[in-house]
Protein backbone atom coordinates (compact mmCIF):
# COMPACT_ATOMS: atom_id res chain seq x y z
CA UNK A 1 0.00 0.00 0.00
CA UNK A 2 1.28 3.60 -0.74
CA UNK A 3 -0.96 6.24 0.81
CA UNK A 4 -0.87 9.93 -1.61
CA UNK A 5 -1.89 12.90 0.39
CA UNK A 6 -2.83 16.14 -1.16
CA UNK A 7 -3.14 19.31 0.54
CA UNK A 8 -4.78 23.07 0.10
CA UNK A 9 -5.37 24.00 -3.36
CA UNK A 10 -4.23 20.63 -5.12
CA UNK A 11 -6.62 19.22 -2.78
CA UNK A 12 -9.48 21.30 -4.09
CA UNK A 13 -8.09 21.19 -7.52
CA UNK A 14 -8.14 17.24 -7.67
CA UNK A 15 -10.86 16.79 -5.40
CA UNK A 16 -9.19 14.67 -3.15
CA UNK A 17 -7.72 14.26 0.30
CA UNK A 18 -6.17 11.12 -0.42
CA UNK A 19 -5.49 7.88 -2.50
CA UNK A 20 -4.41 4.59 -1.24
CA UNK A 21 -2.88 2.93 -4.56
CA UNK A 22 -1.60 -1.22 -4.14
CA UNK A 23 1.84 -1.25 -3.57
CA UNK A 24 3.88 -4.91 -2.95
CA UNK A 25 7.06 -4.48 -3.99
CA UNK A 26 9.88 -1.72 -3.31
CA UNK A 27 11.25 0.65 -6.06
CA UNK A 28 8.15 2.08 -7.76
CA UNK A 29 9.32 5.88 -8.91
CA UNK A 30 8.23 8.69 -8.77
CA UNK A 31 7.29 8.20 -12.51
CA UNK A 32 5.28 4.95 -11.82
CA UNK A 33 3.54 7.33 -8.96
CA UNK A 34 2.27 9.78 -11.64
CA UNK A 35 1.01 7.31 -14.29
CA UNK A 36 -0.71 5.39 -11.41
CA UNK A 37 -2.36 8.60 -10.55
CA UNK A 38 -3.26 9.72 -13.77
CA UNK A 39 -5.02 6.44 -13.82
CA UNK A 40 -7.02 6.86 -10.67
CA UNK A 41 -7.33 10.37 -11.07
CA UNK A 42 -7.73 11.30 -15.03
CA UNK A 43 -5.98 14.95 -15.45
CA UNK A 44 -3.82 14.62 -11.99
CA UNK A 45 -0.45 14.47 -13.80
CA UNK A 46 -0.39 17.87 -14.92
CA UNK A 47 -1.85 19.48 -11.95
CA UNK A 48 1.18 16.98 -9.35
CA UNK A 49 3.95 18.56 -11.77
CA UNK A 50 2.99 21.73 -11.91
CA UNK A 51 5.81 24.89 -11.05
CA UNK A 52 5.12 24.69 -7.41
CA UNK A 53 4.40 21.23 -6.35
CA UNK A 54 7.03 19.74 -3.84
CA UNK A 55 6.69 16.16 -3.04
CA UNK A 56 7.70 14.50 0.35
CA UNK A 57 7.90 11.20 1.55
CA UNK A 58 7.34 9.91 4.97
CA UNK A 59 7.23 13.86 5.62
CA UNK A 60 10.36 14.71 3.81
CA UNK A 61 10.88 16.59 0.97
CA UNK A 62 12.24 14.55 -1.94
CA UNK A 63 13.70 16.49 -5.00
CA UNK A 64 15.39 13.49 -6.64
CA UNK A 65 13.38 12.06 -9.94
CA UNK A 66 14.87 8.51 -9.04
CA UNK A 67 13.49 8.44 -5.46
CA UNK A 68 12.44 4.56 -4.69
CA UNK A 69 9.14 4.35 -3.06
CA UNK A 70 8.36 1.55 -0.96
CA UNK A 71 5.22 0.00 0.10
CA UNK A 72 4.05 1.92 4.02
CA UNK A 73 5.38 5.27 2.44
CA UNK A 74 3.54 7.97 3.06
CA UNK A 75 3.32 10.35 -0.05
CA UNK A 76 2.56 13.81 -0.67
CA UNK A 77 2.10 16.60 -2.59
CA UNK A 78 2.51 20.00 -1.42
CA UNK A 79 1.19 23.49 -3.24
CA UNK A 80 4.04 26.56 -2.02
CA UNK A 81 4.15 26.79 1.16
CA UNK A 82 3.74 30.08 3.77
CA UNK A 83 3.00 30.58 7.18
CA UNK A 84 3.36 33.11 10.00
CA UNK B 1 29.39 27.88 26.67
CA UNK B 2 25.24 28.30 26.11
CA UNK B 3 23.55 25.40 27.18
CA UNK B 4 21.69 23.57 23.66
CA UNK B 5 18.30 25.58 23.84
CA UNK B 6 14.90 24.41 24.71
CA UNK B 7 12.80 24.60 21.62
CA UNK B 8 9.11 23.87 21.61
CA UNK B 9 6.51 24.21 18.89
CA UNK B 10 2.80 23.56 19.30
CA UNK B 11 0.12 23.67 16.00
CA UNK B 12 -3.03 24.43 17.24
CA UNK B 13 -6.80 25.28 16.92
CA UNK B 14 -7.25 27.29 19.60
CA UNK B 15 -5.97 30.99 20.84
CA UNK B 16 -2.78 31.47 22.77
CA UNK B 17 -2.02 33.33 25.65
CA UNK B 18 1.46 35.25 25.62
CA UNK B 19 1.52 35.18 29.51
CA UNK B 20 1.23 31.27 29.14
CA UNK B 21 3.87 30.77 26.95
CA UNK B 22 6.25 33.02 28.64
CA UNK B 23 5.88 31.21 32.13
CA UNK B 24 6.43 27.79 30.19
CA UNK B 25 9.79 29.60 28.76
CA UNK B 26 10.80 31.04 32.27
CA UNK B 27 10.42 27.23 33.60
CA UNK B 28 12.48 25.94 30.38
CA UNK B 29 15.21 27.87 30.65
CA UNK B 30 17.10 30.55 33.49
CA UNK B 31 19.70 32.80 32.97
CA UNK B 32 17.49 34.91 30.55
CA UNK B 33 17.95 38.62 29.96
CA UNK B 34 16.17 39.45 27.18
CA UNK B 35 13.02 37.96 25.85
CA UNK B 36 11.53 38.69 22.63
CA UNK B 37 7.71 37.81 21.32
CA UNK B 38 6.42 38.05 18.12
CA UNK B 39 2.58 37.74 17.12
CA UNK B 40 1.06 37.58 14.03
CA UNK B 41 -2.81 38.46 13.63
CA UNK B 42 -4.99 38.85 10.83
CA UNK B 43 -4.96 42.09 9.53
CA UNK B 44 -8.09 44.20 9.55
CA UNK B 45 -8.16 46.89 7.22
CA UNK B 46 -11.40 48.49 6.66
CA UNK B 47 -12.70 44.96 5.40
CA UNK B 48 -9.83 43.68 2.99
CA UNK B 49 -9.54 40.77 4.79
CA UNK B 50 -12.27 39.06 6.17
CA UNK B 51 -11.00 35.63 7.29
CA UNK B 52 -8.71 33.47 7.02
CA UNK B 53 -8.57 29.74 6.70
CA UNK B 54 -5.05 27.89 7.68
CA UNK B 55 -4.20 24.52 6.58
CA UNK B 56 -1.70 22.31 7.97
CA UNK B 57 -0.04 18.96 7.68
CA UNK B 58 0.01 17.21 10.95
CA UNK B 59 3.67 16.22 11.90
CA UNK B 60 5.70 17.41 8.65
CA UNK B 61 3.96 21.26 9.76
CA UNK B 62 5.51 20.69 13.15
CA UNK B 63 8.88 19.32 11.84
CA UNK B 64 9.25 22.00 9.77
CA UNK B 65 8.86 24.34 12.44
CA UNK B 66 11.14 22.78 15.12
CA UNK B 67 13.56 22.94 11.91
CA UNK B 68 13.49 26.68 11.83
CA UNK B 69 14.15 26.67 15.49
CA UNK B 70 16.94 24.85 15.21
CA UNK B 71 18.56 26.55 12.86
CA UNK B 72 18.12 29.77 14.52
CA UNK B 73 19.28 27.97 18.50
CA UNK B 74 22.49 27.21 15.84
CA UNK B 75 23.30 30.91 14.94
CA UNK B 76 22.30 32.61 18.11
CA UNK B 77 23.10 31.55 22.05
CA UNK B 78 19.40 31.59 22.55
CA UNK B 79 18.14 30.01 25.43
CA UNK B 80 14.47 28.95 25.24
CA UNK B 81 12.44 29.51 21.80
CA UNK B 82 8.82 28.48 21.79
CA UNK B 83 6.64 28.59 19.08
CA UNK B 84 2.81 28.64 18.61
CA UNK B 85 1.05 28.42 14.96
CA UNK B 86 -2.74 28.00 14.84
CA UNK B 87 -5.12 26.41 12.09
CA UNK B 88 -8.28 26.45 11.12
CA UNK B 89 -10.58 29.35 10.55
CA UNK B 90 -9.61 32.85 12.36
CA UNK B 91 -11.04 36.59 11.77
CA UNK B 92 -9.75 40.03 11.41
CA UNK B 93 -7.59 41.02 14.64
CA UNK B 94 -7.09 36.99 15.50
CA UNK B 95 -3.79 35.86 16.85
CA UNK B 96 -2.27 33.22 13.94
CA UNK B 97 1.22 32.66 15.30
CA UNK B 98 3.51 33.29 18.07
CA UNK B 99 7.26 33.21 18.16
CA UNK B 100 9.22 33.63 21.81
CA UNK B 101 12.83 33.57 22.35
CA UNK B 102 14.97 33.80 25.22
CA UNK B 103 18.48 34.60 25.35
CA UNK B 104 21.08 35.95 27.86
CA UNK B 105 21.59 39.16 25.66
CA UNK B 106 19.05 41.37 23.59
CA UNK B 107 20.35 41.05 20.13
CA UNK B 108 20.61 37.66 20.01
CA UNK B 109 16.57 37.74 21.10
CA UNK B 110 15.61 40.33 18.81
CA UNK B 111 17.78 38.40 15.56
CA UNK B 112 16.82 35.34 16.62
CA UNK B 113 12.81 35.98 16.76
CA UNK B 114 13.44 37.84 13.32
CA UNK B 115 14.99 34.85 11.57
CA UNK B 116 12.77 32.20 12.60
CA UNK B 117 9.53 35.11 11.80
CA UNK B 118 11.27 35.34 7.95
CA UNK B 119 11.76 31.86 7.46
CA UNK B 120 8.23 31.13 8.91
CA UNK B 121 6.90 32.91 6.21
CA UNK B 122 8.34 30.70 3.09
CA UNK B 123 9.37 27.09 4.65
CA UNK B 124 6.88 26.15 7.05
CA UNK B 125 4.18 23.62 5.86
CA UNK B 126 1.18 26.00 6.52
CA UNK B 127 -1.16 27.56 3.29
CA UNK B 128 -3.88 30.30 4.00
CA UNK B 129 -6.53 30.53 2.09
CA UNK B 130 -7.92 34.15 2.56
CA UNK B 131 -11.21 34.79 1.84
CA UNK B 132 -11.45 38.84 0.59
CA UNK B 133 -15.49 39.57 0.90
CA UNK B 134 -16.13 36.32 -0.79
CA UNK B 135 -13.07 35.87 -3.03
CA UNK B 136 -11.59 32.78 -1.74
CA UNK B 137 -7.03 33.10 -2.34
CA UNK B 138 -4.97 30.83 -1.86
CA UNK B 139 -1.82 32.83 -0.13
CA UNK B 140 2.05 32.25 -1.19
CA UNK B 141 5.27 33.95 0.50
CA UNK B 142 5.56 36.71 -1.47
CA UNK B 143 9.15 37.78 -3.27
CA UNK B 144 10.38 39.77 -0.51
CA UNK B 145 9.79 37.29 1.97
CA UNK B 146 12.07 35.19 0.29
CA UNK B 147 14.20 38.07 -0.16
CA UNK B 148 14.08 38.49 3.87
CA UNK B 149 14.99 34.95 4.29
CA UNK B 150 17.73 34.86 2.04
CA UNK B 151 19.27 37.98 2.68
CA UNK B 152 20.32 36.15 6.30
CA UNK B 153 22.36 33.63 4.51
CA UNK B 154 24.18 36.97 3.01
CA UNK B 155 24.67 37.87 6.46
CA UNK B 156 27.97 38.10 8.44
CA UNK B 157 27.17 37.38 11.56
CA UNK B 158 25.05 37.78 14.80
CA UNK B 159 25.62 41.54 15.47
CA UNK B 160 26.48 43.34 18.53
CA UNK B 161 26.69 40.74 21.44
CA UNK C 1 -0.47 57.26 4.87
CA UNK C 2 0.34 55.50 8.26
CA UNK C 3 -1.91 58.12 10.34
CA UNK C 4 0.24 58.86 13.34
CA UNK C 5 1.48 56.50 16.43
CA UNK C 6 0.01 56.29 19.25
CA UNK C 7 2.70 56.27 22.06
CA UNK C 8 2.39 55.27 25.84
CA UNK C 9 5.25 55.50 28.39
CA UNK C 10 5.11 54.55 32.30
CA UNK C 11 7.79 54.42 34.97
CA UNK C 12 6.52 52.21 37.56
CA UNK C 13 7.62 50.55 40.73
CA UNK C 14 5.06 47.71 40.17
CA UNK C 15 5.58 44.62 38.06
CA UNK C 16 3.65 44.63 34.85
CA UNK C 17 2.36 42.44 32.93
CA UNK C 18 2.39 42.17 28.88
CA UNK C 19 -1.26 40.48 28.64
CA UNK C 20 -2.65 43.58 29.65
CA UNK C 21 -0.38 46.18 27.80
CA UNK C 22 -0.50 44.02 24.34
CA UNK C 23 -4.46 44.44 25.11
CA UNK C 24 -4.31 48.36 26.06
CA UNK C 25 -2.17 48.45 22.61
CA UNK C 26 -4.60 46.53 20.47
CA UNK C 27 -7.28 48.88 22.08
CA UNK C 28 -5.17 52.03 21.05
CA UNK C 29 -4.39 51.60 17.52
CA UNK C 30 -6.09 48.87 14.82
CA UNK C 31 -5.23 47.16 11.88
CA UNK C 32 -2.29 45.45 13.12
CA UNK C 33 -0.25 42.73 11.75
CA UNK C 34 2.45 42.22 13.72
CA UNK C 35 3.17 43.07 17.27
CA UNK C 36 7.01 42.83 19.27
CA UNK C 37 7.23 42.40 22.25
CA UNK C 38 10.78 43.04 24.54
CA UNK C 39 11.15 42.16 28.14
CA UNK C 40 14.25 43.59 29.99
CA UNK C 41 14.93 40.88 32.90
CA UNK C 42 17.75 40.75 35.87
CA UNK C 43 19.95 38.21 35.10
CA UNK C 44 20.24 35.40 37.40
CA UNK C 45 23.59 34.12 36.92
CA UNK C 46 24.66 31.64 39.15
CA UNK C 47 24.41 34.61 41.76
CA UNK C 48 26.16 37.19 39.84
CA UNK C 49 23.86 39.71 40.29
CA UNK C 50 21.73 39.73 43.57
CA UNK C 51 19.83 42.82 43.13
CA UNK C 52 19.51 45.49 41.35
CA UNK C 53 18.21 49.40 42.50
CA UNK C 54 16.86 51.57 39.18
CA UNK C 55 16.65 55.16 39.97
CA UNK C 56 14.88 57.87 37.40
CA UNK C 57 14.21 61.54 37.28
CA UNK C 58 10.40 61.93 37.55
CA UNK C 59 9.06 63.47 35.24
CA UNK C 60 12.17 64.13 32.86
CA UNK C 61 13.29 59.84 32.54
CA UNK C 62 9.49 59.77 31.46
CA UNK C 63 9.85 62.13 28.77
CA UNK C 64 13.16 60.75 27.31
CA UNK C 65 11.55 57.37 26.83
CA UNK C 66 9.05 59.67 24.90
CA UNK C 67 11.57 61.08 22.83
CA UNK C 68 13.04 58.06 22.00
CA UNK C 69 9.89 55.83 21.11
CA UNK C 70 8.54 59.21 18.82
CA UNK C 71 11.90 59.12 17.08
CA UNK C 72 11.02 55.30 16.50
CA UNK C 73 7.87 56.44 15.22
CA UNK C 74 9.00 58.90 12.76
CA UNK C 75 11.58 56.22 11.35
CA UNK C 76 8.82 53.16 10.72
CA UNK C 77 5.51 52.98 10.08
CA UNK C 78 4.31 51.84 14.17
CA UNK C 79 0.77 51.69 15.25
CA UNK C 80 0.75 51.79 18.73
CA UNK C 81 4.31 51.75 20.63
CA UNK C 82 3.73 51.22 24.79
CA UNK C 83 7.23 51.20 26.94
CA UNK C 84 6.78 50.62 30.55
CA UNK C 85 10.07 50.88 32.83
CA UNK C 86 10.29 49.66 36.39
CA UNK C 87 12.24 51.78 39.07
CA UNK C 88 12.94 50.60 42.97
CA UNK C 89 14.63 47.27 44.08
CA UNK C 90 14.58 44.38 42.03
CA UNK C 91 16.17 41.18 41.92
CA UNK C 92 17.06 38.06 40.19
CA UNK C 93 14.40 37.45 37.36
CA UNK C 94 12.30 39.78 38.06
CA UNK C 95 11.18 42.01 34.63
CA UNK C 96 12.83 45.41 34.35
CA UNK C 97 11.03 46.64 30.89
CA UNK C 98 8.91 46.74 28.36
CA UNK C 99 8.83 47.55 24.90
CA UNK C 100 5.43 46.98 22.92
CA UNK C 101 5.35 48.10 19.52
CA UNK C 102 2.20 47.09 16.57
CA UNK C 103 2.60 47.85 13.06
CA UNK C 104 1.33 46.46 9.75
CA UNK C 105 4.40 44.72 8.70
CA UNK C 106 6.91 42.37 10.82
CA UNK C 107 9.92 43.97 9.29
CA UNK C 108 8.88 47.60 10.63
CA UNK C 109 7.79 46.29 14.44
CA UNK C 110 10.51 44.29 14.54
CA UNK C 111 12.89 47.45 14.27
CA UNK C 112 11.25 49.96 15.99
CA UNK C 113 11.58 47.64 19.03
CA UNK C 114 14.98 47.11 18.48
CA UNK C 115 15.89 50.26 17.91
CA UNK C 116 13.84 51.88 20.79
CA UNK C 117 15.97 49.15 23.01
CA UNK C 118 19.01 50.17 21.71
CA UNK C 119 18.17 54.07 22.06
CA UNK C 120 16.91 53.34 26.07
CA UNK C 121 20.44 51.48 26.75
CA UNK C 122 22.21 54.57 26.25
CA UNK C 123 19.91 57.64 26.34
CA UNK C 124 16.61 56.92 28.88
CA UNK C 125 17.13 58.81 32.03
CA UNK C 126 17.55 56.24 34.17
CA UNK C 127 20.26 54.45 37.10
CA UNK C 128 20.92 51.39 37.55
CA UNK C 129 23.34 49.95 41.01
CA UNK C 130 23.80 46.29 40.96
CA UNK C 131 24.64 44.80 43.92
CA UNK C 132 27.26 41.69 43.69
CA UNK C 133 27.31 39.62 46.37
CA UNK C 134 27.58 42.76 48.30
CA UNK C 135 29.86 44.94 46.51
CA UNK C 136 27.23 47.94 44.97
CA UNK C 137 28.82 48.94 41.54
CA UNK C 138 26.90 51.99 39.13
CA UNK C 139 26.26 50.81 35.56
CA UNK C 140 27.16 52.88 32.55
CA UNK C 141 25.95 52.00 28.92
CA UNK C 142 28.64 49.56 27.92
CA UNK C 143 30.66 50.85 24.35
CA UNK C 144 28.99 48.11 22.43
CA UNK C 145 25.73 50.07 23.63
CA UNK C 146 26.56 52.87 22.06
CA UNK C 147 27.76 51.48 18.85
CA UNK C 148 24.71 49.50 18.51
CA UNK C 149 22.96 52.96 18.82
CA UNK C 150 25.42 54.61 16.49
CA UNK C 151 24.63 51.90 14.02
CA UNK C 152 21.12 52.82 13.39
CA UNK C 153 22.42 56.02 12.42
CA UNK C 154 24.40 54.70 9.40
CA UNK C 155 21.70 52.29 8.65
CA UNK C 156 20.02 53.15 5.28
CA UNK C 157 16.61 52.44 5.73
CA UNK C 158 13.59 50.76 6.56
CA UNK C 159 14.61 47.17 5.67
CA UNK C 160 12.09 44.81 3.66
CA UNK C 161 8.97 46.04 3.79
CA UNK D 1 15.17 80.61 44.15
CA UNK D 2 16.98 77.70 41.90
CA UNK D 3 16.39 73.86 43.07
CA UNK D 4 19.28 71.92 42.24
CA UNK D 5 19.30 68.11 41.79
CA UNK D 6 22.12 65.45 42.37
CA UNK D 7 20.68 61.30 41.11
CA UNK D 8 23.05 58.45 41.38
CA UNK D 9 26.20 57.92 42.51
CA UNK D 10 26.45 62.36 42.16
CA UNK D 11 23.96 62.21 45.33
CA UNK D 12 25.72 59.73 46.66
CA UNK D 13 29.13 61.45 46.48
CA UNK D 14 27.66 65.06 47.60
CA UNK D 15 25.58 63.00 50.30
CA UNK D 16 22.71 65.59 49.33
CA UNK D 17 19.73 64.66 47.36
CA UNK D 18 18.73 68.17 46.51
CA UNK D 19 19.89 72.18 47.23
CA UNK D 20 18.25 74.97 47.56
CA UNK D 21 19.78 78.30 46.24
CA UNK D 22 18.73 82.09 46.99
CA UNK D 23 18.60 83.50 43.01
CA UNK D 24 16.64 87.01 42.59
CA UNK D 25 17.58 88.13 39.20
CA UNK D 26 17.94 86.27 36.31
CA UNK D 27 20.97 85.59 33.96
CA UNK D 28 22.89 82.99 36.65
CA UNK D 29 25.71 81.29 34.72
CA UNK D 30 26.25 77.85 35.13
CA UNK D 31 29.96 79.02 36.61
CA UNK D 32 27.77 81.11 38.93
CA UNK D 33 26.23 78.07 40.00
CA UNK D 34 29.19 75.68 40.57
CA UNK D 35 30.91 78.50 42.59
CA UNK D 36 27.27 79.13 44.72
CA UNK D 37 27.51 75.28 45.22
CA UNK D 38 30.93 74.83 46.06
CA UNK D 39 30.24 77.36 48.90
CA UNK D 40 27.31 75.17 50.15
CA UNK D 41 28.99 72.11 49.99
CA UNK D 42 32.53 72.42 49.74
CA UNK D 43 34.58 69.93 47.06
CA UNK D 44 31.25 69.49 45.00
CA UNK D 45 32.96 71.49 41.83
CA UNK D 46 35.22 68.67 41.22
CA UNK D 47 32.47 66.13 41.33
CA UNK D 48 30.10 67.94 39.35
CA UNK D 49 32.44 69.21 36.31
CA UNK D 50 33.79 65.49 35.97
CA UNK D 51 33.67 63.80 33.09
CA UNK D 52 30.09 62.13 31.69
CA UNK D 53 28.36 64.53 34.25
CA UNK D 54 25.67 66.50 32.23
CA UNK D 55 23.22 69.34 33.18
CA UNK D 56 19.32 69.42 32.92
CA UNK D 57 17.05 72.86 33.56
CA UNK D 58 13.95 71.72 33.58
CA UNK D 59 14.22 68.59 32.16
CA UNK D 60 15.83 69.68 29.03
CA UNK D 61 19.80 68.78 28.59
CA UNK D 62 21.78 71.67 28.70
CA UNK D 63 24.96 71.79 27.07
CA UNK D 64 25.96 75.83 26.73
CA UNK D 65 28.28 76.73 28.98
CA UNK D 66 26.77 80.25 28.62
CA UNK D 67 22.76 79.34 29.25
CA UNK D 68 21.40 81.51 32.04
CA UNK D 69 19.80 79.73 34.66
CA UNK D 70 16.51 82.39 35.92
CA UNK D 71 14.65 82.30 39.47
CA UNK D 72 12.05 79.15 39.60
CA UNK D 73 14.56 76.88 37.50
CA UNK D 74 14.82 72.99 38.20
CA UNK D 75 18.73 71.86 37.51
CA UNK D 76 20.30 68.67 37.61
CA UNK D 77 23.03 67.36 37.48
CA UNK D 78 23.08 63.76 36.32
CA UNK D 79 25.86 61.01 36.28
CA UNK D 80 25.86 58.67 32.95
CA UNK D 81 22.20 57.13 32.30
CA UNK D 82 21.55 53.85 31.22
CA UNK D 83 18.13 52.10 30.77
CA UNK D 84 16.69 49.13 29.50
Amino acid sequence: MLEVRFFARLREALGRERVRLPLETPGLTVEGLLSALEAEIPGSRGQLTAPGIRLAVNQTFVEDENFALNPGDEVAFLPPVTGG
Amino acid sequence: MTPPAVLSVAVQKEDFSIEEALRRLRKAAHGAGAEVAFVGLVRDQAGSVASLTLEHYPGMSERSMLAVCKRAAERWPLLAVEAIHRVGSLGPGDQIVLVLVSSAHRHAAFEGAQYIMDAFKSEVVFWKLEDRAGEKVWIEAAPSDHRALAAWEGASGEGAP
